[in-house]
């Protein structure tokens, strides 16, 4: 079988617009969190095509991936941490009712 | 102890410093504390200089207690240090006179810590200009002189400080300037390409006759500022006036030796020919200096500036002797310069110590002060005779041999010259005749005499200014050799 | 077993077989992935995650990364997945008919989206990428104990910056979504 | 020398025991007085040049501290003030003849002098000149003679220790020590004899007017330092010497006289005096035998010594002669004139109340031994004696001395001195008017001009005084307006530059910096209208940039 890279890339290309796209659109605060993690594993994605492609003899790309994944698990749980307390302060986790960063 | 040896002049130089960082560490209401510690900082250092001066060897080459790091590697500026005979009294003098002046300083009335301590960073700084070998070096204390005297004037000076402390800062950065122009000049235009001031010395610089003369030129400003020289001399008055006290002292005892400390050490040894050409306009500027200074002063109605002038006309003394070019002259101006701090340093302890007292300075406003407070009156009479060159007193030796140095050079400017030790003693009997003599105004009638503080004080200057008088030779014995070594080096006669 | 080479023009049954494979997997994560974005039910968006995520973890695996794949699998799946429906249950708000899905930006968000996506797959596609040669083997894949080795060599300190982050993300996300004590 | 300062001076302290008695600075007084002791005798041992300067200036200072004594009376003040700065300006002219002697001497001591006169070559006549410049100026010589008549504010004893016999007779020391210098010169010679006898002319002309006891004796000092000198121009050291040393005990003895007087009556005006040989007898008898030693009668001391200048004179020409009778002649009409309106007559002191009253012992005592040096001392020097004081002093003992001037010198100088005496006692003791009114009337200028000091005071506070005062003035005022106005002004240009680059930069640089800020304003107005607060607003914007920056990237490249 051969996963030929072009089309991996594409793969990885149309998660990333996708997530791209939750992320800019989702009113729900965890819709955008979900989103983002779309977007985190296409890059992932990447990371391991080229690693496996080039044959980077120490796995850089792999550990570069499993780090994503690890920060990724941790932003999960702050984000979530965070959408819980603006939960129960406001009552909505409405991401466009929620202006924090309005000047 | 064997660091502490090798690093004495490092020792001396950051001492005060240290115990100024340490002062501020003092909380503000343990004002004996702070004095305590400025007074023994002060104690000793002058206890160092002091087993310096005694354990020094006029006739050993080159400099002693030598400490020499680099410090900034790319630019070549070392961290050098040195004493030889030329500096030991400055900095015995330095010593001294910022022991007494710290004692003297009990009148400041607030704001002491900040004081002490800037008192104290003052004192690094004028001792590290007198030590300092490297011109970089030499250069930063100078200036690191400047800022604590600035603050010191314009916090604690009189009515008009500011004006004062600017027109100090201003003057003598202005002078600052220039000196650093031709040190960069030097730096480049050597082949030692160092600020070493032996090794630039050593040798010499590679710059045609006309560049000498304004290499030469760039340090005069600087040094003619800080002498000061006619026409740089119109922010002593000011200075000194506004001063407090003890600050007073340090300005006419030690600043104004910078001035002339910089020809001895930089000016002349490193640029001998034009050193050479320029004697007569020095001398002139040293006969215009003490007849000037004297008749100014003559023309004073404020107790301070009168005794600012005075120092105008005696440092008018030190030019004459380095426009002698000979060991007669160069041993009188750098004796001249010794025996001024003293007296002058006395002069202004007197003067703050009536002001203490009466609030003024006008010199009308006294009067037969000599029957209220007799021991002041003795005091005063004779810091004013040594001032006016009584003979058996320092004043008159320096003088002298200043006189005696530059007549072969120049006689008729040394005869002219010596028309101003008469001007000199008019103004002084004048001043002493305002204060001590005439009957008493009733407004005095309880004037106090001067206090065992202030009197001793006002001791130790006594009994270096009459040692001196009657036995020069113990420090003309330390300052010939090195005086000698420079006047190889300007080819000037040496038998005299 | 998987021979990565674009060009290679001897294609057997078996790599057509996997090459299907290959692009149901692809299929089944990006449709998993609009409906992570698209889904009014946030449930169902979760689930759609799921989908995306376990889609992602086969790709892994055709691309000999097993232990990503697995970690992929131990790590979003059972634990972000689940800490995400936990939150979606926690904040009772899964679906509200009235409310629009996306907000006020969609369009122009749509167009700026289909324009990143098209112009990355224009460059991924038209890119000439470097092909080894025919004659040479595909460089090995990286085995496991290579990845452990330069896990805890080379990568260290990241590692244990790392560890450090997550340490600092757990503590941090008990303080921010702790109750906080009544002031009464 | 040395035992003159000596022996007078320890009479005088004895004397001024009684007469400071009661000064509340009675311990000052002799602290001063022994300082002067030093000074003198360091002056006049050393052996060097330098070292008689220190001493020199010494007893310069203690003449300062002494004359100002009281200090509370401005006129003491100011005399003490005038008396130092005017034999300060003498020692400028010594200081200067000693740099000229080391320069071209080599060294200063004060033997080999007609050696070192030699090594001076035609510089010898200005060294001679300016040592007695110097000279002139402690010996009150013309024209430095006025500081002498003020330095009498200074207590009594003072005046006799330091005004009369020591201090001021070290000019005549000086120059008599450093004869050997003048010698080979005529003219330096010439010049000393000249000032002396101007001085001594002058001065005993004045001293005839004058009304004030310590006064006269003090202008009849200033005569007989001048007839020293007059002495030494002749270029006899003898002469000069030993004149100073007969001087010394007569005029010692005159001051102390006018000070028991003074200590009697309590003011210095001859004129309000007489009759007071009644009750101060002893007084009387050692005043009026100093007055006869001073006039010149044989044979008290003054006599001896007033003979042997005299005949030195002789020698010098007849003018110098005639000088020096006519200067005896005064002196004896002079003196007599004092002693006669002191103590002869009736009794008319003034106030009336005063009780005058002899002086205690302790004061007496050194009058009386005084009395007896001044009619003795003058035996030293004669034949009779074997001329001891040459023999003592060491100096020409050759055939100089040994040429007897003709004998009608001495008639001339008795006759002169018994004049002085007899016109004196005719005017004052009897009452008799010398001339017709008329002659009188046309001489009265003449009298003021004589009385007033020959306005010299006056002279030199015009001449010397104000103008000094005036260019201290006018150069304070050029420090202050033009040097420190330069600076102030160089301030003031650096201050309108940077007002005026103030100005460039508010319309100007800041002009452009606000329009700019103006710009970044509006521009951020605009640009906020995007700021949502919403953090997907801001995702979009930025992946929008993001796609622009490649895009842009992408075709430049």
């Amino acid at each position: 079988m051969i996963v030929p890279l072009p089309q991996l890339l594409a793969v990885s290309a149309g998660l990333f617009a996708i997530g791209l796209f939750g992320a800019l659109t989702r009113k729900n605060a965890i819709g955008i969190l979900m989103s983002i993690e779309l977007i985190l594993n296409s890059a992932n994605l990447n990371l391991v095509a080229f690693n496996r492609i080039w044959g980077e003899p120490s796995g850089l790309g792999q550990v570069m991936a499993l780090f994503v994944i690890g920060t990724a698990a941790g932003g999960a749980v702050v984000g979530l941490a965070l959408i819980l307390t603006i939960f129960r302060h406001r009552q909505t986790i409405s991401a466009d009712e929620i202006k924090l960063l309005k000047g | 102890m064997a660091f502490l040896a090798r690093h004495l002049l490092s020792l001396i130089v950051f001492l005060p410093l240290a115990a100024g960082l340490a002062i501020l560490f003092i909380p503000k209401e343990r004002d004996r504390w702070i004095q305590a510690a400025a007074n023994g900082a002060t104690l000793l250092v002058l206890i160092l200089t002091g087993w310096l001066a005694l354990h020094f060897q006029p006739q050993a080459p080159g400099f002693q207690w030598e400490e020499a790091v680099p410090w900034i590697g790319p630019i070549h500026a070392w961290y050098h240090l040195g004493l030889d005979g030329i500096s030991l009294p400055l900095v015995f003098l330095t010593a001294l006179l910022s022991f007494l002046a710290a004692v003297a300083s009990t009148t400041i009335p607030e704001r002491r810590k900040e004081f002490f301590f800037l008192y104290l960073l003052l004192e690094s700084g004028m001792l590290g200009t007198f030590l300092a070998l490297d011109l970089f070096l030499f250069y930063i204390f100078w200036e690191v002189v400047l800022v604590p005297m600035y603050f010191l004037i314009g916090i604690w000076g009189g009515p008009r400080r500011e004006y004062a402390a600017i027109k100090f800062f201003l003057y003598t950065l202005a002078g600052s300037v220039f000196m650093l122009l031709s040190i960069l000049t030097c730096y480049l235009r050597s082949p030692a390409h160092s600020f070493s001031i032996p090794e630039l010395i050593g040798k010499g610089l590679q710059l045609g006759p006309a560049a000498q003369w304004w290499v030469f030129l760039g340090f005069f400003l600087a040094f003619a500022i800080k002498v000061p020289i006619f026409p740089f001399h119109t922010w002593l008055p000011d200075a000194h006036v506004e001063a407090p006290a003890p600050i007073s002292v340090l300005l006419a005892g030690v600043l104004l030796k910078m001035g002339g400390y910089g020809f001895l050490r930089i000016s002349f040894p490193l640029l001998p020919h034009v050193a050479i050409g320029f004697s007569l306009i020095m001398g002139i500027l040293g006969l215009i200096n003490i007849v000037y200074g004297a008749l100014v002063a003559m023309a004073q109605s404020d107790f301070k500036k009168l005794v600012a002038y005075s120092s105008v006309s005696h440092m008018g003394f030190v030019l004459l002797g380095l426009s002698a070019l000979n060991l007669t002259g160069f041993n009188g101006a750098a004796l001249e310069m010794f025996n001024h701090g003293m007296i002058t340093g006395g002069m202004f302890l007197l003067v703050g110590i009536l002001y203490d007292r009466t609030h003024t300075r006008e010199l009308d406003a006294f009067g037969g002060l000599g029957a209220k407070i007799p021991v002041y009156g003795g005091l005063l009479s004779f810091f004013a005779l040594a001032s006016l060159g009584l003979p058996g007193l320092s004043g008159f030796v320096s003088e002298f041999l200043a006189l005696l140095g530059c007549f072969p050079t120049h006689p008729a400017i040394t005869i002219a010259s010596a028309s101003g030790l008469v001007v000199g003693a008019a103004y002084f009997l004048l001043m002493l005749q305002r204060i001590l003599l005439g009957p008493l105004k009733p407004q005095w009638s309880g004037l106090p005499d001067a206090g065992r503080r202030e009197i001793f004080t006002l001791v130790p200057l006594m009994i270096f200014i009459l040692w001196i008088g009657l036995y020069p030779r113990c420090i003309l014995a330390l300052q010939t050799p090195a005086l000698t070594n420079l006047l190889f080096r300007l080819g000037g006669n040496i038998g005299w | 077993m998987f021979a990565m080479s674009p060009g290679n023009p001897s294609i057997g049954p078996l790599d057509l077989a996997a090459r299907a494979a290959f692009y149901g997997v692809a299929c089944a994560t990006l449709i998993g992935a609009a409906i992570t974005v698209t889904a009014r039910n946030l449930f169902r968006a979760a689930l759609g995650l799921a989908l995306a995520l376990f889609g992602v973890a086969v790709l892994y695996l055709f691309l000999e990364a097993e232990f990503l794949a697995v970690s992929q699998l131990l790590i979003y799946v059972g634990a972000i997945l689940t800490l995400i429906i936990f939150g979606v249950m926690l904040t009772a708000q899964i679906a509200s008919p009235t409310q629009p899905r996306f907000n006020r930006q969609a369009g122009i968000s749509l167009a700026l989206a289909l324009a990143v996506g098209l112009g990355l797959g224009w460059i991924f596609l038209t890119s000439g990428w470097p092909s080894p040669s025919p004659k040479e083997p595909p460089p090995a894949p990286v085995p496991l104990s290579a990845l452990g080795r330069s896990l805890i060599s080379i990568y260290l300190l990241p590692f244990e910056l790392l560890s450090i982050l997550l340490l600092g993300t757990l503590v941090g996300a008990i303080v921010i979504a702790r109750k906080e004590k009544d002031p009464e | 020398m040395c035992l003159v300062v000596t022996v007078v001076g320890w009479l005088i302290m004895l004397y001024s025991i009684g007469y400071m008695g009661g000064d509340p600075r009675f311990s000052r007084f002799f602290a001063y007085l022994s300082l002067f002791f030093f000074a003198m005798l360091t002056l006049v041992l050393a052996g060097d040049l330098l070292l008689l300067y220190i001493g020199w200036e010494g007893v310069g200072l203690c003449s300062y501290l002494l004359i100002s004594f009281w200090f509370e009376k401005p006129a003491a003040a100011n005399a003490g003030k005038k008396a130092f700065l005017t034999t300060r300006v003498g020692d400028l002219g010594l200081l200067a003849g000693i740099l000229l002697i080391a320069k071209r001497a080599g060294d200063l001591s004060l033997t080999n002098l007609a050696a070192k006169g030699a090594a001076l070559g035609g510089w010898a006549p200005a060294a001679a000149l300016l040592i007695f410049w110097g000279a002139a100026g402690k010996s009150a010589q013309f024209p430095l003679h006025v500081w002498l008549p003020d330095a009498m504010e200074g207590p009594t004893p003072v005046s006799a220790l330091i005004h009369a016999a020591t201090m001021v007779a070290a000019g005549v020391y000086l120059v008599a020590r450093t004869l050997p210098l003048f010698l080979p010169n005529p003219n330096a010679l010439l010049a000393v004899a000249t000032i002396g006898g101007i001085t001594s002319f002058f001065a005993a002309t004045i001293a005839c007017t004058q009304t004030d006891l310590k006064r006269i004796l003090a202008y009849s000092t200033i005569s007989q330092l001048g007839f020293m000198m007059m002495g030494l121009g002749a270029g006899s050291a003898f002469a000069g010497i030993f004149h100073l040393v007969t001087h010394a005990w007569f005029k010692a003895l005159l001051f102390l006289g006018a000070g028991s007087v003074i200590h009697a009556v309590h003011h210095q005006d001859v004129t309000r005096m007489g009759g007071l040989w009644r009750s101060m007898p002893v007084t009387a008898l050692t005043f009026t035998v100093a007055a006869i030693a001073m006039a010149g009668i044989p044979p008290l001391s003054g006599f001896w010594s007033k003979e042997e200048i005299l005949r030195r004179l002789a020698g010098s020409g007849p003018p110098f002669l005639i000088l020096g009778l006519s200067i005896a002649f005064l002196t004896a009409f002079y003196i007599t004139r004092a002693v006669v309106l002191t103590f002869a007559g009736k009794p008319h002191v003034i106030p009336a109340n005063a009780h005058p009253h002899e002086s205690p012992l302790v004061m007496t005592i050194p009058l009386i031994l005084l009395m007896l040096g001044a009619i003795g001392i003058g035996f030293i020097g004669t034949e009779f004696a074997g001329h001891r004081f040459q023999h003592f002093l060491g100096i020409e003992t050759g055939a100089a001395h040994q040429e007897h001037g003709p004998a009608w010198i001495q008639l001339a100088a008795i006759g002169v001195a018994v004049g002085g005496i007899a016109l004196a006692i005719l005017r004052y003791g009897l009452g008799r008017q010398l001339a017709p009114a008329r002659v009188r009337g046309s001489l009265s200028w003449a009298y003021r001009i004589v009385s007033n000091k020959y306005y010299i005071d006056e002279l030199y506070d015009r001449l010397i005084i104000r103008p000094v005062l005036a260019l201290a003035r006018s150069a304070f005022s050029f420090d202050a307006g033009v040097i420190d106005g330069a600076v102030n002004e160089t301030g003031n240009a650096g201050l309108a530059l940077s007002r005026v680059k103030g100005w460039i930069d508010q319309r100007i640089v800041d002009g452009a910096v606000n329009a700019a800020a103006a710009a970044v304003g509006r521009t951020g107005a605009a640009l906020r209208l995007i700021q949502t607060g919403l953090v997907q607003n801001y995702l979009l914007i930025a992946a929008a940039g993001t796609l622009t920056l490649f895009a842009v990237l992408r075709w430049l490249s």
